[in-house]
């Protein structure tokens, strides 16, 4: 299942039987707090809910691959949500003013939808 | 496995009719230059500039710093599986300037950082301020997707790296320096009571302009192995890796990899340096699994008694520096670990994203989130627009005479997580 | 000059020892004990104007009183900067010196700086709220502690920038400064793992969040005499959340008075906490503090009794460092009111 | 939080759902819950049910704390 509010990555996936797409209408933290109630429900978390180097108060877009089917709790997955937001808390208490231009914005998707595609590739 | 390193010394770089390094200078053909790039035909112009230590000069954002090198003698070319064949280097004899680097910028995504500058307080923090920089500018054709910039952008740096350590190959170095690794078998013979000591090297990889390449292989898709030093030194690990300025391992940076050479300072002293383990930083948590199980499996089937590990990069990088450091301590290795901080501009800010009881020796490149603050310079080599983004939104501002707010993570090489730098924090 | 007031136990003071420990505070004009070497090492750049002298059981018996007449002292003198100490390993004295040093920070306003041992309880208490220099573990290390802590404080007086904590020997106090090794990283890394190896001591230059461990307390003889306290981090507040407790990241806890409640219903209770999904916690506050099955169990003897208030914070299970602070804060009012023993709950 | 109340002389028990994350912060007496966002509950059942399970979970915390314990134990029944 994919968590994401990254429209490029919805229009390219919401047709693929393999995975679900969950679009969320708002930040990275409302994708990382959809992460988290599903991990609390007993999904199991697949890829790491921080970027690389794109610190979370750059990048405004996130896409999470959570498992398809749900479990008992994960403790590792739980561990590593809740680590995820008090990581994107510091960041944003850090405020900086941000200003994209569309450029930034699309570039900004692009990555996001690269990293994912990797990952489902490399699977 | 043994190479011989010839250092020739490089104190000034100058344009001129014919490449050449004559008395410490290094000439380069300009034109020579801009033709090579242009081979490539995603590139419709190029410009090439000079960086000289002191000189008030500010470049950004910068792509990648790299060595010229050329391998003088024994199998194989630098670069192996980029430029070169894919030749098992690191015998032998390689040539290097020493003191000159190529680098390169270039506006691949509209939110690049990386910052050089040459004078000033912001060039205490780069190690590239002491240098003698050929700065590459190239202009993409229309319509190029990023993947394809971002690749022709890092082969021209390669080439342009080869042309120029071409230079030095019938030089006769300033000072030679040899590391040798002995085999497995051979280490145990000459130093039975040493303790054996690898060095575990995390690459960053995790898509585009995040990635890392192993011998022309993209180090996502591989598993955890092993290297003898000397093949770093002879560039079979290359950087693709463009974002996060302060702490992303540029080609400069593996191929002076500073762990490798101060590990082979105490080889046959204090310790046995057996070898180098690679191991990636993958997206998934699966991944992250396998790739610390297969490093913490190699050490403890190479009989470590202890491990240094380096990480690249910020965010979900420290959860496989904690993995990596959980399971080799778990063998009973020792490990030491190099990171950087995100300690919040005030520094009060928990660092890291992850932590563990077994990562009781950490040493600290420093928190890549204070300020800094960097004086206008009179040239700006590259993407002047760039200032301004940096300054729109992500770590700074720009103000009107030209002068930069920022935090340290905009300047290259600043908070190093291998340890290049002095710089640490308290 | 830097008009300098230092504060002093009776042993430093040549009072007396152990037996002398009673005396309240008192102040003296002239240059007293450590003064004379601080005050040496000043080099006529500061000059103590005053000495505070108290014993330290006086001071840790009576502690809102000595602080209240220690203040006003200090206000009397209007200094440019306060010293307490150095306290070495003296339990009782570093605890005062961090006190009294901390209050004339806060209420003062005036810079102040202190010296223990770092084993000395008062460092643990102290160094995030005051700079505390690490000294040697007892009087013999006067020297060496005037030699730091001098400087620190000329430096702290005159309102000058402060280095890191490895650069200017005060405690690390979690604040993370940046400043310029003499080696760099990848030698220090080696260096590091050479004393690792040996077995010899090494220290890391980022110390992982809290990871000790506290033995278990005896078990509690009779439950059915004991007065149980419930604390949860599971954010559950009256309803309408009074005391504006935020989602995460919370900068206070929560304290309820639950005399006469036995149940926690839809309409008087809920969670304050952002971290999982309150729909069931708001419905029925019992499944995350379960007041019910108390009331009902001291009902029937099973306990002493419920302690009338319970404890309320919205700390994740992995959010340690701020919990850590409220709970040695509320800890000590649970053994005030004679707790026998605590139930935590956390989601 | 947990280490601090134990800190301060007071025996402590701590019911959770997540055990290792209780035995990460060093509680020394656990009692494993039923689930994050009900851990004393369970809202498939019948009110009465609920405080059934309740409270024998909260019987379980008691015995936890009757019981000397010299390291990190979990009261699994």
């Amino acid at each position: 299942m994919i968590i994401t509010n990254n429209d490029w990555v919805y229009e390219k996936y919401k047709n693929y039987d393999s995975h679900q797409v969950i679009f969320i209408e708002g930040s990275y933290k409302d994708v990382l707090v959809k992460t988290r109630d599903k991990i609390h429900e007993g999904y199991e978390l697949l890829t790491h809910p921080l970027s690389s180097s794109l610190k979370p108060n750059e990048t405004p877009f996130k896409s999470i691959i959570i498992s398809e089917i749900k479990d008992k709790l994960n403790v590792d997955s739980l561990i590593i949500i809740e680590n995820s937001i008090m990581s994107w808390e510091k960041f944003n208490n850090n405020k900086l003013k941000l200003n994209f231009t569309q450029q930034i914005i699309e570039d900004f998707k692009l990555v996001d939808l690269t990293v994912l595609e990797g990952a489902l590739n490399n699977k | 496995m043994k190479l011989e390193l010839g250092y020739i010394y490089i104190k000034d770089i100058q344009f001129a009719e014919e490449s050449k390094v004559e008395n410490g200078t290094l000439y380069v053909n300009k034109e020579k230059v801009k033709e090579l790039v242009l081979e490539d035909e995603h590139f419709k112009s190029v410009e090439v500039d000079l960086a000289k230590p002191g000189e008030s000069t500010r470049i950004m954002p910068v792509k990648d710093v790299i060595e010229p090198r050329v391998k003088v003698e024994g199998p194989g070319g630098i670069f192996p599986g980029m430029v070169s064949k894919v030749e098992t280097v690191g015998s032998g004899k390689t040539h290097v300037l020493k003191g000159a680097a190529v680098v390169t910028t270039g506006k691949i995504v509209a939110f690049q950082e990386g910052i050089i500058d040459m004078t000033g307080p912001g060039s205490e923090y780069t190690p590239f301020s002491k240098l003698n920089n050929l700065v590459l500018i190239c202009e993409p054709v229309d319509g190029l997707k990023q993947h394809d910039h971002e690749r022709a952008l890092r082969f021209a740096g390669y080439k342009v790296a080869v042309y120029l350590g071409e230079l030095a190959r019938t030089l006769v170095p300033d000072q030679v320096e040899v590391f040798e690794t002995p085999t497995v078998k051979e280490g145990l013979k000459l130093y039975p009571e040493l303790p054996r000591v690898a060095y575990v090297l995390m690459l960053q990889s995790q898509g585009l302009m995040h990635d890392t390449y192993v011998y022309g292989v993209d180090a996502k898709q591989t598993l955890t192995t092993m290297l003898y030093p000397t093949e770093i030194m002879d560039g079979a690990i290359v950087s693709g890796n463009c974002v996060s300025a302060c702490d992303k391992n540029t080609t400069y940076h593996h191929i002076n990899n500073p762990v490798v050479h101060d590990l082979f300072s105490e080889h046959g002293k204090t310790i046995n340096f057996v070898g180098v383990i690679i191991t990636n930083e993958n997206v998934y948590l699966a991944d992250k699994e396998r790739s610390s199980n297969w490093s913490a499996k190699l050490a403890e089937f190479l009989g470590l008694d202890g491990v240094i590990i380096s990480q690249e990069g910020f965010g979900n990088p420290d959860t496989d520096l904690i993995m990596n450091c959980k399971k080799i301590e778990a063998k009973g290795i020792k490990t030491v670990i190099i990171t950087d901080e995100y300690a919040g501009r005030d520094g009060s800010s928990q660092s890291l994203a992850d932590a563990d009881a077994s990562a009781n020796a950490v040493v600290t490149g420093g928190n890549a989130n204070q300020v800094i603050n960097l004086p206008a310079l009179e040239k700006v080599i590259g993407y002047t627009s760039v200032a301004d983004i940096i300054a729109g939104g992500f770590s700074g501002s720009l103000h009107e005479d030209g002068s930069i707010t920022a935090e340290l993570q905009v300047i290259t090489g600043a908070t190093n997580e291998m340890g290049f730098n002095k710089l640490s924090a308290r | 000059m830097i008009k300098v007031v230092q504060y002093i136990n009776q042993f430093f003071a040549n009072v007396g020892g152990e037996e002398m420990a009673h005396i309240p505070a008192e102040v003296r004009t002239e240059v007293v004990g450590p003064g004379l070497a601080f005050q040496q090492a000043f080099k006529g750049e500061a000059e103590i104007v005053a000495t505070i002298v108290c014993g330290d059981s006086y001071f840790n018996e009576n502690l809102e009183e000595a602080k209240k007449t220690i203040l006003g002292m200090v206000k009397e003198y209007n200094p440019d900067l306060f010293i307490a100490g150095p306290a070495f390993n003296a339990g009782r004295y570093g605890v005062a010196c961090g006190t009294i040093a901390a209050a004339v920070k806060e209420e003062l306003n005036i810079p102040v700086l202190t010296g223990m041992y770092k084993e000395n309880p008062g460092a643990d208490m102290f160094k995030n709220k005051v700079y505390i220099v690490s000294t040697k573990n007892s009087a013999v290390g006067m020297k060496d502690a005037v030699k730091k802590m001098a400087p620190l404080a000329l430096k702290l007086a005159k309102g000058e920038q402060i280095l890191s904590s490895a650069e200017e020997g005060y405690m690390p106090n979690g604040i993370r400064v940046n400043f310029f090794e003499k080696e760099r990283g990848s030698r220090r890394a080696v260096n590091m793992l050479l004393a690792k190896l040996a077995g010899k001591e090494f220290e890391t230059e980022f110390p992982m969040p809290d990871f000790d461990r506290v033995a278990p307390n005896p078990a509690v003889k009779d439950i059915t005499k004991a007065k149980i306290a419930l604390v949860t981090s599971g954010g559950i507040v009256p309803k309408g959340n009074p005391d504006h407790i935020e989602s995460s990241s919370a900068s206070k806890y929560g304290k309820y008075d639950i005399e006469g409640v036995t149940d926690l219903t839809e309409a008087t209770y809920e969670t304050a906490h952002g971290g999982y999904d309150p729909v069931y916690a708001n419905q029925d506050s019992d499944r995350v503090l379960p007041v019910d099955v108390l009331r009902d169990l001291e009902k029937e003897g099973k306990i002493g009794s419920l302690h009338r208030y319970f404890y309320t914070t919205v700390g994740n299970g992995t959010a340690v460092k701020s919990s850590k602070a409220f709970a040695a804060e509320f800890s000590k009012e649970l053994l005030a009111d004679g707790v026998d023993a605590v139930i935590l709950t956390s989601t | 939080m947990v280490k601090e109340i134990e800190r301060a002389g007071i025996p402590v028990v701590h019911m959770c759902t997540v055990v290792p994350i209780s035995l990460t912060v060093g509680a020394n007496r656990i009692v494993p819950t039923i689930a994050i966002p009900h851990p004393l509950g369970n809202p498939a059942l019948t009110m009465e049910e609920e405080k059934a399970i309740r409270r024998s979970l909260v019987e379980r915390a008691l015995k936890a704390l009757e019981t000397e314990v010299t390291e990190q134990t979990v009261f699994e029944k």
